[in-house]
């Protein structure tokens, strides 16, 4: 029978099933970049390997079903995603008790020895952007009562909170005070535009000096609520490198986001899996919560160094970027 | 008024009597029984008012004041969408993914494809109405209740939204288009405001005044003169008041108005035209309606078409207002929250009863607890706790206020 | 078993002579049960056809049936001559036939104003509130109804009250045939001879009626010819004014059938 | 069978003869009318399956079964409890809320404070039957519909888990814990599924023998022996069959059975108590209920305790299986795909209709199409789209015939 | 404009003449209508009081203020010579006061067999089914009941069985008092007779019965005495021995009055 048989290990990795499980859709880059990067650089290892994709909608229960499916489906490694990283500890020994290899991917697994991590470092985003921003914010003059909003992820969201811990690292120590905080809900939005717009009227527009969003969505909801507010935008952070992001940073609107082309990461984890099903040890960078790990660092992006950054490494085309709306701001910046 | 009884004043069980008496007396035992109508929540949110304003006297602000304003807006025209449908006894659990989808395809089409703002807006309400009349065929061609088709679109609808934004997941919407002017930017000047209180109110009493006039000819009880001209006149004291309170920060948004003027002319609808008489009969007695005549398939497919069109059209005021169409628009508490107001303004879940108002009312309440509590430095899980209690408070006043009239023997 | 033979020839039609309505062989079933087997009914203009028969004898389904409540399982439906099929109760009001039934079909959360215009508002874009309101007290008034005020929800209203306004709505509108089914089991005294003499002034205009009564007497008042139904089956036509009482009962009970 | 007519069959109206020919007319009658029962639902089921085994040959292997049996126990008992409300014609929202709540207090108390594993279960379920009867005191004290103040729950004890798991945010419950071990890993040795089957079966026979040797006595109709033993013959062999397909892989979850055993006690309670009776009595008419002297405020309690429990116990199991409590428990689709299961089965949202296998037959579907789109590489935004379109064809086939049975007048 | 005074020290009582149940001065308003003003009413063991009156009078509320359905505004009401205050219908069904309403209260969604036992099914954590379906066969046989079966929802019963179902429902169980508003309205001949003879039958029992109608030949031959309200008011009580029927509908119409 094709169930059941599972000893795992060494045997190769032709005609092996990979499956590449992702955590949620409010985050665009899981599908379109994370999945491609993964997938063409197994394809280009492995060329009968057989890929698994499943994304799991932020639920936990879901993607519990999508990694005993994989199992089910006979896949030898598993790179995973997870939704919440204390459940997905379980979800590890049992595969590992099974034969099956897990590759935690782009948020850790502290309590389980996962056979490998790679990821870039989100609380290192945190600190980026908080830093960063932070910093521009300080070359301004910050009015006497006057501060930064911080607009956090998800309250349900475990990167959420990495992120989170790593703005506060920047911002805590920096001497600028902080007005106030909101995890926003569901990573929404509307939901951060309103709590800013609520924060516009409680502070007033200039006494908040700038905003640190933990993505870009968050972000050009902020942006938002001071658009319509009437008044200016103060710097605010973004992450992810969207191209609505990005436009918005061409615009002069927002202040700076993170480049993860997570193609790569998605690349590294297929070249981690190919490794570990020829028996092979992964290159790493080294070890986080015991396990073998291989961390990208993010780039930082401001007006400064988008065109090189972006443009120029072919992440995002200018032709994407520079529709007519941004096109004289593109201009500005020399960016075709 | 004629000397002799009113046709409608002869039977000598009613204890009214007629002119101002009888309303101040009829009043009364309204307020006794229990009947007040809209009063309960309209206490529920005086009280939701002061308990913010002492926590954070920004709360009652103009400058607040006005955001709340709009941040009703759009979900207010959802949930005005949902009482068409609660009317007839159905629901439609997929206006935020309709919102969405709708949101999605006109920044595609407007942004991607530089098609005309007009034309994109046109396309997404015509999807839209689509939608609505698929569920409407669903339930009374294959009879598949409302609430699993609707679910179905949920999903369906919302897997569209993300397939149509595609590879960049989130399309910002110039600053400087129609849309994102008209939901951040566009305020009545103040004297247009003040104007506009005018007509409103002048409105309101030319048709109280001709309902007046062909009852007193008919020999049908009327309302005295004093009373309708009095009521008028506080309407018009109230509407200048709140825009000017209005005007002292940014001030009316036409957003607001436009919600304001949806719910008036859905009021209208439902009050003052056949097509509402039979949205009730249908949701009250679907066989009986049947038996009356009515096209009842007509009648649902007509509820479901105007709640998805609303919702789309929500969905686009929210875009504008985002100035941005991306994956969780629509998503989250968005169906939750629109039929919550609906029936937190007292439209029946069960069909048959319920008012344009209750979604105007219920929004108030559902946006004021959010907007309170975006002044206050709290945890989210605090948050999560303060929102559920108010609201269970702010509607256990009019709860309460209905179960007395219950206990007073009113249906 | 049938006692109608030597009835079946019948009363001659004491109504125009026009024949408005005539079914044949009409036969419905509700799952197991047969509530209809194979009736045969004609209602003249001008004439008043009573219906009886004992409980669950098929009378309200028949009478469903008629109004395009139900469709029949089998059977031709003769209106004015043609065949028609009626697939919904709108199709049977367009043809003229308004029907009181009895469950009343009225919408509790609409008031009486409402239910009695309901499907024919005047104005249908501004509704004429007024002309609607007075419309209703005068008819009921015609009818002796005891009714407080129009403008309050059906679902307040006494038994008899109810049936005086669907009885009233059917006297909207521009009918040719009436049928009420049991229409005065809760009117009091008045309103049950109002409603009598009502059913005789619209057959003089030419309307055919079909009223259904457990009431013998009523019966014998008004109609002229009285179809019995037993056990969803024809069971004998007579002449209202010529058969007796004691016959009738017999025919409905079956009695007959055992001597 | 005695040679006079039964009691019950002696009106001539009736067309079925009594013995096996009954049995096939009246089946056959019920075919053509549309009366199918469940039939459809299942033919919905049968269709899942065939379209995603077409896709990817896994669906219907031992292996992939077995996992589908063991994600349908959690999210099946929060519906059988959702069951129980929309029976009396009342909501819950909150029910995923409450089943992350219940995960949370337990992982708190048992891993944080070190309290014993069933205590700490026990508190859990306290908790939820408190809630459970908050909302029914609201309702029957307060007039509060039950839409509302579940919503409000909803939010509250969201929070609440929020502010009990506190800044770790997720507690891993130790595996090798009664819990834990019980939701992953406990199976029945296979000559145990094997005697259960029997034991079903055997108790399904038993029960309706003596309904017949009851009823017979009584002169009234029974079904033929060979159809009642016919039917506990095919009913053995379908169940020993399943559990030998699950038994090629891990087998039958113990999981599994605890659900199946809380379908059949609760099916029991339901149609077969006095309690039961009354609760269908409220759901279909409450006055009628009150005015024959039920305990109308008693039975709604008595609803809503037991949905809140059943979500609570659904919320322990999910976190079992998962040997987590966390910010996530029970958000999210819980609370819809819980409704909508029940809904699907047949439970109707109106109150008076509905069944305990409604629960598992609804379940099944969505776990089903859950489950199935795991098994095929699919971006989201198709996978919302199909499981939407899916589950409309599912539920479509069941509103067909519906809708047929209702054309042939069947209530 | 009361007739009532001639007619109130009234009849001596014809039952056991112990008083099973009197009102005084009970009053009920609905927002502006005032359906019930200052009612009395006594009913003793043994007898069967007939409650008559215009359509609208207030039969049906007084009661279902009897029942503990509606709580008066005002007024007393002893039962058994003590004050009680009836809080819900259960209360007074625990007193033994069995009722069947005009709008007959049945759940439509349950079987005749569920409706009949509803609120006393027999042994209650494994109901007796079969039990009560025979208890069910025979209590519908008779009254004559024309039900082709006990397993179908009474959603689709005749309108006549379906108030043959109410009424055998209030003759389970044990009451002391039982009311019927308006039972006869949809029943056939037979088993309109069935339910005079059973009402006899019962208050022979010494049982009280309260029995509300519109047909005035079935009062006088089932009724020892006649309550009649007008408009929310008491309007007389007579003896329904010698009463004339002319005389009751003067009472009930308020011709009376206008003498
Ligand atoms: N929708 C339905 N479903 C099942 N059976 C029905 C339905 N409607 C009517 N019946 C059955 O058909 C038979 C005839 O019912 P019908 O209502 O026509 O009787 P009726 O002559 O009007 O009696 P009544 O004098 O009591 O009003 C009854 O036995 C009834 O149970
Ligand atoms: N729940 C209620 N709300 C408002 N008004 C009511 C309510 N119940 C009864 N009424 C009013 O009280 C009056 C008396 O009604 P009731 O039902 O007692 O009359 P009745 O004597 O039983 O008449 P019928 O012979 O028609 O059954 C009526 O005018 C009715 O409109
Ligand atoms: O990039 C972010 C990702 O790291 C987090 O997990 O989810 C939200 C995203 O914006
Ligand atoms: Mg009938
Ligand atoms: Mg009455």
């Amino acid at each position: 029978s094709p169930e059941g048989s599972s000893s795992g290990g060494a045997s190769g990795p032709a005609g092996s099933t990979v499956a590449f499980l992702m955590p949620d859709t409010g985050s665009t880059r899981y599908e379109l970049h994370d999945r491609p990067g993964f997938e063409s650089k197994l394809k280009e290892l492995c060329p009968d390997c057989k890929p698994l994709y499943n994304n799991a909608d932020s639920s936990v229960d879901k993607q519990q079903q999508q990694f005993n499916s994989a199992i089910a489906q006979g896949a030898k490694v598993i790179v995973l995603d997870p939704v919440d990283s204390a459940a997905a500890v379980s979800l590890v020994n049992s595969a590992q008790s099974q034969g099956v290899k897990v590759i935690a991917y782009d948020r850790p697994i502290p309590d389980a020895k996962v056979d490998f991590y790679v990821s870039f470092d989100n609380e290192g985003i945190g600190k980026a952007i908080g830093d960063s921003l932070v910093k521009k914010v300080k070359e301004g003059s910050v009015p006497s009562g006057g501060g930064l909003l911080l607009v956090n992820g998800s309250p349900t969201d475990a990167a959420a909170g990495l992120i989170k811990k790593g703005v506060h690292e920047a911002v805590d120590s920096s001497g600028v005070s902080v007005l106030a905080e909101y995890d926003t809900i569901d990573w929404k939005p509307e939901n951060a535009q309103k709590w800013v717009a609520g924060q516009i009227s409680r502070f007033g527009a200039d006494k908040i000096a700038g905003v640190v969003a933990a993505n870009d969505g968050t972000g050009g909801g902020t942006i938002a609520a001071f658009k319509s507010a009437g008044g200016s935008v103060p710097p605010v952070s973004g992450n992810d490198a969207t191209v609505a992001g990005l436009q918005l940073i061409i615009a002069g609107d927002q202040y700076n986001t993170i480049s993860k082309p997570s193609e790569i990461v998605g690349g590294a984890a297929a070249q981690a899996a190919v490794d570990l099903l020829s028996g092979k040890a992964p290159e790493t960078t080294g070890d986080v919560f015991g396990s073998p790990t291989k961390l990208f660092t993010p780039t930082l992006v401001t007006q400064d160094n988008l065109k090189s950054e972006i443009v120029d490494k072919g992440i995002t085309p200018a032709s994407e970027l520079c529709t007519s709306e941004y096109a004289a701001a593109c201009a500005k910046l020399s960016i075709q | 008024m004629s000397t002799n009884t009113a046709l409608d004043r002869t039977d000598e069980r009613l204890s009214d009597s007629s002119g101002a008496r009888g309303v101040v007396s009829s009043s009364l035992r309204n307020i006794r029984d229990g009947d007040l109508g809209f009063l309960p929540v309209v206490i529920g949110l005086v009280i939701i008012a002061v308990i913010f304003q002492i926590l954070n006297p920004v709360f009652l602000s103009s400058v607040n004041l006005v955001n709340l304003t709009l941040d009703s807006a759009a979900v207010g025209v959802i949930a005005l969408g949902i009482v068409f449908v609660l009317l007839v006894g159905e629901i439609d659990l997929s206006v935020g993914s309709v919102s969405g989808f709708s949101a999605a395809i006109t920044a595609v089409l407007f942004v991607r494809h530089g098609l005309n703002l007009g034309l994109a807006v046109l396309v997404a309400c015509l999807v839209a109405c689509a939608i609505g009349l698929l569920y409407g065929v669903l339930l009374t061609k294959f009879g598949m209740p409302s609430f699993v088709a609707s679910l179905s679109g949920l999903l369906a609808f919302l897997g569209l939204q993300l397939a149509i934004l595609g590879d960049q997941g989130s399309i910002n919407l110039p600053f400087d288009s129609a849309l994102v002017q008209f939901a951040q930017l566009a305020f009545l000047p103040a004297p247009v405001s003040y104007a506009l209180g005018a007509v409103f109110a002048a409105g309101f009493l030319l048709a109280r005044l001709g309902v007046r006039r062909r009852r007193t000819r008919a020999n049908l009880s009327a309302p005295p003169l004093g009373v309708v001209v009095g009521g008028a006149v506080l309407l018009l004291i109230a509407l200048e008041f709140v825009f000017w309170y209005l005007n002292r920060a940014r001030g009316v948004g036409w957003m607001l108005v436009f919600f304001l003027i949806l719910v008036l002319v859905a009021n209208y609808a439902i009050t003052r035209t056949k097509w509402g008489r039979s949205l009730l009969a249908v949701g009250g007695n679907r066989e009986a309606a049947r038996r009356s005549g009515i096209n009842v398939s007509f009648i649902y497919w007509s509820a479901f078409v105007l709640t998805a069109l609303l919702a789309s059209v929500g969905g686009l005021l929210s875009a504008g207002r985002l100035a941005s169409a991306n994956l969780s628009s629509g998503t989250g508490d968005v169906n939750l929250n629109a039929i919550a107001a609906a029936v937190i303004g007292g439209t029946s879940l069960f069909g048959g009863r319920g008012s344009a108002f209750s979604a105007l009312l219920g929004t108030l309440v559902i946006s004021a607890i959010a907007n309170g509590l975006t002044l206050l430095n709290l945890e989210s899980s605090y948050r999560f706790v303060i929102t559920g209690v108010v609201l269970a408070v702010a509607v256990g006043i009019d709860s309460l206020a209905r179960r007395s009239r219950a206990s007073h023997g009113r249906a | 078993m049938s006692a109608a033979a030597p009835a079946t020839a019948g009363p001659p039609p004491t109504g125009s002579g026009h024949p408005l309505l005539s079914l044949s062989g009409i036969s419905k079933s509700f799952g197991a049960v047969q509530a209809l087997t194979d009736i045969d009914l004609q209602v003249d203009a001008g004439e008043v056809v009573a219906l009886v028969g004992d409980n669950g004898a098929g009378k309200s389904t028949l009478v469903k049936v008629l109004a395009g409540v139900h469709q029949p399982s089998s059977g031709t439906f003769l209106f004015d001559g043609k065949p028609v099929h009626l697939a919904d109760p709108s199709a049977a009001i367009d043809l003229g036939i308004a029907t009181v039934f009895q469950d009343l079909a009225l919408c509790e959360n609409l008031s009486v104003v409402d239910n009695l215009f309901l499907g024919r508002e005047l104005s249908p874009f501004a509704l004429d509130e007024t002309t609607m309101e007075v419309r209703s007290w005068e008819l009921l008034r015609q009818l002796s109804a005891k009714i407080p005020t129009v403008r309050i929800p059906i679902a307040s209203l006494s038994g008899g009250q109810r049936q005086t306004v669907a009885i009233a709505r059917s006297l909207l509108g521009d009918p040719r045939i009436i049928m009420l089914d049991e229409p005065t089991a809760a009117l009091g005294v008045a309103q049950t001879a109002e409603v009598l003499s009502m059913i005789r002034r619209v057959s003089e205009r030419g309307l055919g009626v079909v009223v259904i009564s457990h009431n013998m007497e009523d019966v014998r008042k008004v109609a002229d010819r009285v179809v019995v139904l037993r056990l969803g089956r024809n069971n004998g036509v007579f002449d209202a004014r010529t058969v007796t009482t004691a016959r009738l009962v017999g025919a409905i009970t079956g009695a007959e059938d055992d001597q």
